[in-house]
């Protein structure tokens, strides 16, 4: 088994809520991130899905420090980022980049090409301005762009070429991992295919750990090795890609994966209709999040919390029915 | 799930700004009622500049012989005022006054406002609490009664006038300011930027200010507009510059007290007022619509 | 003739600035039959919303024109009727729903209220009776607790709520025809997987038509009967479902298909994409909209448009190629399941 | 909503307390001696020292503040020096003229700004729409002290249409009444009649785009409903904001236009008081005024909720309940 460059242990996130009665404190709070634990393995893709409002985005900024953790360890190189201090925490993004959602919002729009792909060196204090325009041609070749894209402004790219430059600035610190939130899941899907070629050709060439995460299950599957399914703030279930997808175990995870639109006009689907909304994760249900919902329910999933158990050789699933 | 606003876009909107960046300059001068406003201000600037060379007569040169003379008569463009001072030189050396007070107000303003709505905005918490209530407790006076009581404080004389407008223009740009802070800050770029490791200084005047000019441009241009009238009103209630320094609000003062008998020193100054400010607003529209469409003044 | 639904021919949408003019929709054809469901794919900037704002004639103008063409609903040439008679079919014979459930509903008002005001508007019923009718739409719509949502306010509902709530607006008038532009895009799969059985249900239950715009390639396998494809204002190929799954013929067709990520797409393998960026609508193109990014185009394709050709009963495509070896050049995958 | 006010009113507490600060420091800051002012040039220094004893202005800074502070809190604003008088009692002699005014300047600018607006956005370019727009920047840029002096040139001058200055009382009927009334609203009417046809076009502009417009549209709705029904609602809020300053400004509009007109207003007060360097009747009324100014941002805080049912009682992000 490879070594586990990432390793986060009963991490939680909760955001408070302001009290509408002013000097008072209020406990109530948005359990975004409600006690998770995985680890992500040196050169491998780990997929996190998840629906709106699961906390897969929170997630995301929890592993880097962007949000600081009410809860919890996140463990990267065996170092426990969460208990650092703001500066050591600057230092270690240089090994652990992101790459956002939204190739318009990504690239702020004053800067150049190369000012903003330049920018991590700078700030690394990493070479003089020589070499760091010298690894911006570099970087722009690599994720497939020109050097004389270097002296435009983003609004004069498409959405997948914006992704690509957001790319190549993560790439500019030869970093361990790369945390993705989402993508290309604001592109077309002509687009998309050509950023998800390029994400996997740069893992080969540079040896990458991706985070990888997305609420289409279809570009989880194709990038993914392993995949762990959050549901209110938990991960409900987690395994190999093969596992996930040929033998789903947990209630939320077959449903999920029914709901897929079809392959073909062909296909016949037998779909598992969840019955209402995702419940509030200000007051989640009691017992199993998902009870509420679940077409298995039983009585004891209203009152006890499943736990992620071992299943299989490296699935786990938190449902009682295991 | 932000995810999906792309699909439905119609065709233009990429190109489109590409042009927006490369001839603000061409957009505002395509837009007419910019180009006058921008005209009218230039001509305003000009004339406040070279104002010993536009002028026909001494603006103090008293001749009470001629005093409240008819537009044209012996010489005087725009007749005279009640000392028999000539009062087309009156008003282009008033021009000076004019400009100088609402831009160097306005300058002073900003500078503070900015200061204070960027560490506002950005750090949140108990600092902007504590700027925001007082930038509240100021925006709570009136702007020119504010301005008239920091006269008082102050005492007359021209640096004081500029001061004193300038203090009252703070709230306004900080609360601007932080504003579009605030929504900045909420930006996917500004978290790329934390995520790569920059520091709280680094994000502010590389991200945050650069992403903040247009909007502080744009009512930097407005206020100019404002402290212009601000700057007429306190001498028209006497509590501007000192005379015999021509400015527009006391030439307006004196004319009021004259208005039966020679009604065009009141007309005259006042038109000069509301010509420059209106093309300083014209302008400002402009600048608005070129740069900052969304925002509201 | 006249059994067509709706029949579009050639429809153009022009929008204006100061200094170009866009052809956003050029030359757009399809007719739709009763009870039937057309989807319309492509990918942003194709034109496929503006040609369903268009059959509503609610294309913005200034600065969108319909600048040509003829959409015949029931035989009534749409384009004709004065704005009079054109609002009492929009909401009443033909409705439409928008892609984000956040924003189509007006925030200040009650829910119930702005379904009360599309009965109404069409209907001469008493405030009462409108508002029965209005909770009985809430209820067919799969809302709990009808009675007592209808006093709440948009943003107290979720986006699946929402967009239940604007398919009971646009069906309160039993109108033959509903327009969805991209209704689930903004949608989580599994509230996605819950509107499309909706859909489905109530168009069995009123019998209406449905236009489906969307860019999923999945959601026209799983509602439509036929389907256009959309590419830069164009109409490039259209025919029923099976068909354009089993034998398209255009190649952007090819490219839309295969850059669709599948179950059987291998991990190791590398997804094939359409190389290259959709053209400027702006600049006059002489040829095909696609030749640019086109990996079989000719010197041809670059000079002269394609014409749209019925290769097949109810298969039409635009592009000048259509001979059997091409055909063969894309390699054929066995689908069927 | 009784909750949502009782937040409100906490949350302006602190302004309240910042602008009585402000009010101190720079009343304190005003130069020259009040007492000395007070008593005239001839006063003998005794007397004046007297006079500043009794006025405690030779005590410490912060217990001059902390007697201020408590004065306040009993609602003693003070006694003016010049008019022997309590503040207060001014303040109530004075404040309903400026309000007659101010009410009277607000009614004309809503009613005549507020429909041009709206009128300008539907037809947006068109001939009607720029007329407006003009119209409304030229009175944007006025300054109401010009305009106040021409309208007197013209119409009571020139024309002697209506009375120049003073305040007319009901006993000589309502006619007369209204007659003094006319120029001075009209003054203080101008820039918040232009400035609101240029807040409702803009924000009439921006929601008319909005998705939710759309679907009125495809109901069928007529224009003229989706115009005046479904965009206005949502156009208010913003509205609501300039509104809330604009009295503001109105407030110190009605510091000139008094002057011009010889109005008997707070804004004459105030003018008059600073030419007497009355320092306890300036501290009085600017914090009256300020005070006032907060009191109509909670009015407006409140009609937000009223406007837009998305203004939540707590500030949480999850809409959920």
């Amino acid at each position: 088994m490879a070594e586990a460059i990432i390793k986060v242990e009963n991490l939680k996130k909760h955001f408070p809520i302001q009290n509408p009665i002013p000097f008072k404190k209020s406990n109530q709070s948005v359990k975004a991130v409600d006690g998770v634990s995985f680890e992500v393995f040196r050169g491998e893709t780990l997929g996190i899905v998840g629906e709106s409002g699961c906390g897969k985005s929170t997630m995301a900024r929890l592993i880097n420090q962007l949000v600081r953790p009410t809860d919890g360890k996140v463990l990267f190189k065996g170092q426990d980022l969460a208990v650092m201090g703001t500066k050591e925490i600057r230092d270690s993004r240089k090994s652990i980049q992101m790459v956002f959602q939204n190739p318009y919002a990504s690239l702020d729009p004053r800067k150049t090409i190369k000012q903003l792909i330049a920018e991590p060196l700078e700030i690394h204090k990493v070479g003089d301005k020589r070499s760091r325009l010298k690894r911006v041609h570099e970087l722009l070749e690599v994720v497939g762009l020109n050097s004389y894209h270097a002296d435009r402004y983003p609004h004069e790219f498409s959405g997948g070429q914006r992704q690509r430059i957001n790319i190549a600035r993560a790439l500019a610190l030869n970093p361990d991992v790369i945390i993705c939130d989402e993508p290309v899941s604001a592109l077309d899907v002509s687009v998309q295919a050509q950023v998800i070629n390029l994400l996997k050709d740069l893992q080969k060439k540079f040896s990458l750990t991706y985070i990888f995460i997305s609420h289409d299950l279809n570009v989880v599957r194709y990038m993914c090795d392993r995949i762990a399914v959050m549901y209110l703030g938990k991960i409900v279930e987690i395994g190999s890609y093969n596992e996930i997808y040929q033998n789903p175990l947990h209630p939320y995870t077959k449903a999920l994966l029914s709901a897929v639109p079809k392959e073909s006009p062909y296909e016949k689907k037998e779909r598992i209709l969840l019955k209402g909304d995702v419940p509030s994760p200000v007051h989640p249900p009691s017992g199993c999040h998902f009870h509420q919902r679940c077409p298995q329910a039983m009585e004891c999933c209203k009152s006890t919390v499943p736990e992620l158990k071992q299943n299989g050789t490296n699935q786990r699933v938190a449902c009682h029915l295991y | 799930m932000a995810s999906v606003q792309s699909s439905i876009v119609q065709i233009e909107p990429e190109k489109k700004k590409v042009k927006k960046e490369a001839g603000l300059m061409k957009k505002l001068m395509r837009n007419r009622l910019a180009a006058i406003g921008l005209t009218i201000t230039a001509l305003m600037t000009l004339i406040a500049i070279f104002a010993p060379l536009i002028a026909t007569h001494s603006p103090n040169q008293m001749d009470v012989a001629h005093s409240l003379a008819v537009p044209g008569t012996d010489g005087h463009l725009l007749g005279t005022d009640n000392y028999g001072r000539d009062l087309f030189s009156r008003l282009v050396y008033g021009a000076r006054i004019s400009l100088m007070v609402g831009i160097a107000a306005v300058i002073f303003g900003a500078f503070f406002g900015t200061l204070l709505g960027l560490v506002s905005g950005y750090f949140g918490g108990r600092l902007d609490a504590i700027i925001m209530r007082t930038m509240d407790g100021l925006f709570a006076f009136p702007f020119i009664l504010l301005a008239i009581t920091l006269m008082t404080v102050l005492g007359q004389g021209l640096v004081n006038v500029i001061i004193a407008i300038g203090i009252a223009n703070i709230p306004g740009f900080a609360r601007i300011v932080r504003g579009q802070v605030l929504s900045v800050k909420e930006e996917e770029f500004i978290e790329v930027t934390k995520s790569l490791g920059a520091t709280n200084g680094r994000i502010i005047l590389q991200h945050i200010l650069p992403n903040c000019m247009a909007p502080i441009i744009v009512y930097g241009t407005m206020s100019v507009a404002g402290a212009i009238i601000s700057e007429a009103a306190l001498s028209f209630l006497g509590l501007g510059v000192q005379p015999p320094t021509a400015s527009w609000g006391s030439i307006l003062k004196d004319g009021k007290d004259y208005l039966v008998l020679s009604p065009h020193m009141a007309t005259f100054s006042g038109l000069a007022i509301l010509l420059t400010v209106l093309g300083i607003n014209l302008f400002g529209d402009g600048l608005r619509d070129a740069l900052d469409p969304k925002m509201k003044v | 003739m006249s059994d067509f639904l709706l029949e579009v021919e050639d429809l153009e949408v022009h929008f204006r600035s100061s200094s170009s003019v866009a052809k956003a929709v050029n030359g757009v054809s399809f007719t739709l039959n009763k009870k039937e469901t057309l989807g319309i794919v492509g990918e942003s900037g194709s034109g496929k919303s503006v040609t369903a704002t268009a059959l509503l004639r609610l294309i913005p103008n200034p600065p969108g024109k319909i600048a040509g063409g003829r959409i015949l609903f029931e035989g009534k040439d749409i384009l004709a009727l004065s704005e009079k008679e054109m609002r009492s079919i929009r909401g009443n014979e033909i409705s439409m729903i928008f892609q984000d459930p956040m924003t189509s509903l007006n925030p200040v008002f009650t829910v119930g209220n702005q379904i009360i005001e599309s009965i109404r508007t069409h209907r001469k019923v008493s405030k009462k009776e409108a508002k029965k009718a209005a909770i009985e739409m809430l209820q067919l719509v799969g809302i709990p607790e009808a009675e007592k949502r209808m006093d709440m306010y948009p943003h107290e509902f979720s986006g699946g709520m929402r967009q239940r709530v604007m398919i009971a607006i646009a069906l309160a008038c039993n109108p033959k025809l509903l327009i969805a532009d991209e209704p689930t895009t903004a949608l989580d799969v599994t509230v996605q997987a819950q509107i499309l059985d909706l859909m489905r249900h109530l168009q069995d239950t009123i019998d209406t038509s449905i236009i489906m715009i969307t860019h999923d390639l999945g959601v026209v396998w799983e509602m439509c009967d036929q389907v256009i494809v959309m590419y830069a204002g164009n109409t490039v190929e259209s025919g029923d479902v099976k068909t354009i799954f089993d034998r398209p013929l255009h190649p952007y067709t090819w490219g839309l298909l295969d850059s669709q990520i599948t179950s059987d797409s291998e991990n190791e393998e590398k997804l094939s994409t359409i190389p290259g960026t959709p053209p400027d609508l702006r600049e006059p193109i002489p040829g095909c909209h696609f030749a640019d990014r086109c990996p079989y185009a000719q010197e041809v394709c670059f000079s002269k448009k394609p014409e749209l050709i019925e290769v097949e009963e109810g298969h039409t495509v635009s592009c000048h190629f259509q001979t059997k070896e091409k055909r063969l050049k894309r390699k054929e995958k066995a689908y069927h399941g | 909503m009784g909750k949502y006010i009782v937040r409100r009113l906490f949350d302006l507490l602190p302004t309240v307390v910042v602008v009585a600060i402000i009010v101190f420091i720079i009343t304190r800051l005003i130069p020259g001696d009040p007492a000395a002012v007070m008593l005239g040039p001839q006063a003998s220094v005794e007397d004046i020292e007297a006079l500043r004893k009794s006025l405690g202005l030779n005590d410490p800074l912060y217990l001059q503040f902390f007697h201020y502070v408590i004065d306040l809190l009993q609602g003693n604003l003070g006694v003016s020096l010049t008019y022997n008088e309590p503040i207060s009692h001014l303040i109530m002699e004075r404040f309903p003229n400026t309000l007659i005014l101010a009410a009277s300047a607000l009614v004309i600018a809503i009613f005549i700004g507020i429909p041009a607006g709206i009128i300008s956005a539907s037809k947006q370019n068109s001939l009607m729409d720029y007329a407006v727009m003009l119209v409304s920047l030229i009175g944007v840029s006025m300054p109401i002290f010009w305009l106040g002096v021409m309208l007197v040139l013209y119409f009571s001058v020139n024309l002697g249409w209506f009375p120049a200055t003073g305040m007319g009382s009901m006993e000589e009927g309502l006619i007369p009444y209204l007659k003094h009334l006319v120029l001075p609203s009209i003054t203080l009417a101008t820039i918040p009649m232009a400035t609101f046809a240029r807040i409702t076009r803009s924000s009439m502009l921006e929601v008319i785009s909005q998705d939710y417009i759309k679907t009125a549209r495809s109901k069928g709705l007529g224009e003229f409903w989706v115009v005046c029904k479904h965009a206005f609602k949502n156009a208010l809020t913003p509205l609501l904001t300039v509104l809330g300053m604009q009295i503001s400004m109105m407030l110190g509009g009605a510091v000139l236009t008094e002057t011009i007109f010889s109005w008997p207003g707070m804004g004459r007060l105030i003018v008059d008081a600073i030419d007497k360097r009355d320092f306890v009747v300036v501290q009085g009324t600017v914090l009256f005024i300020a005070v006032i100014f907060v009191l109509v941002n909670l009015f407006v805080d409140v009609m937000y909720k009223v406007v837009n049912p998305r203004v939540n009682y707590s500030s949480s992000k999850g809409g959920t309940k």
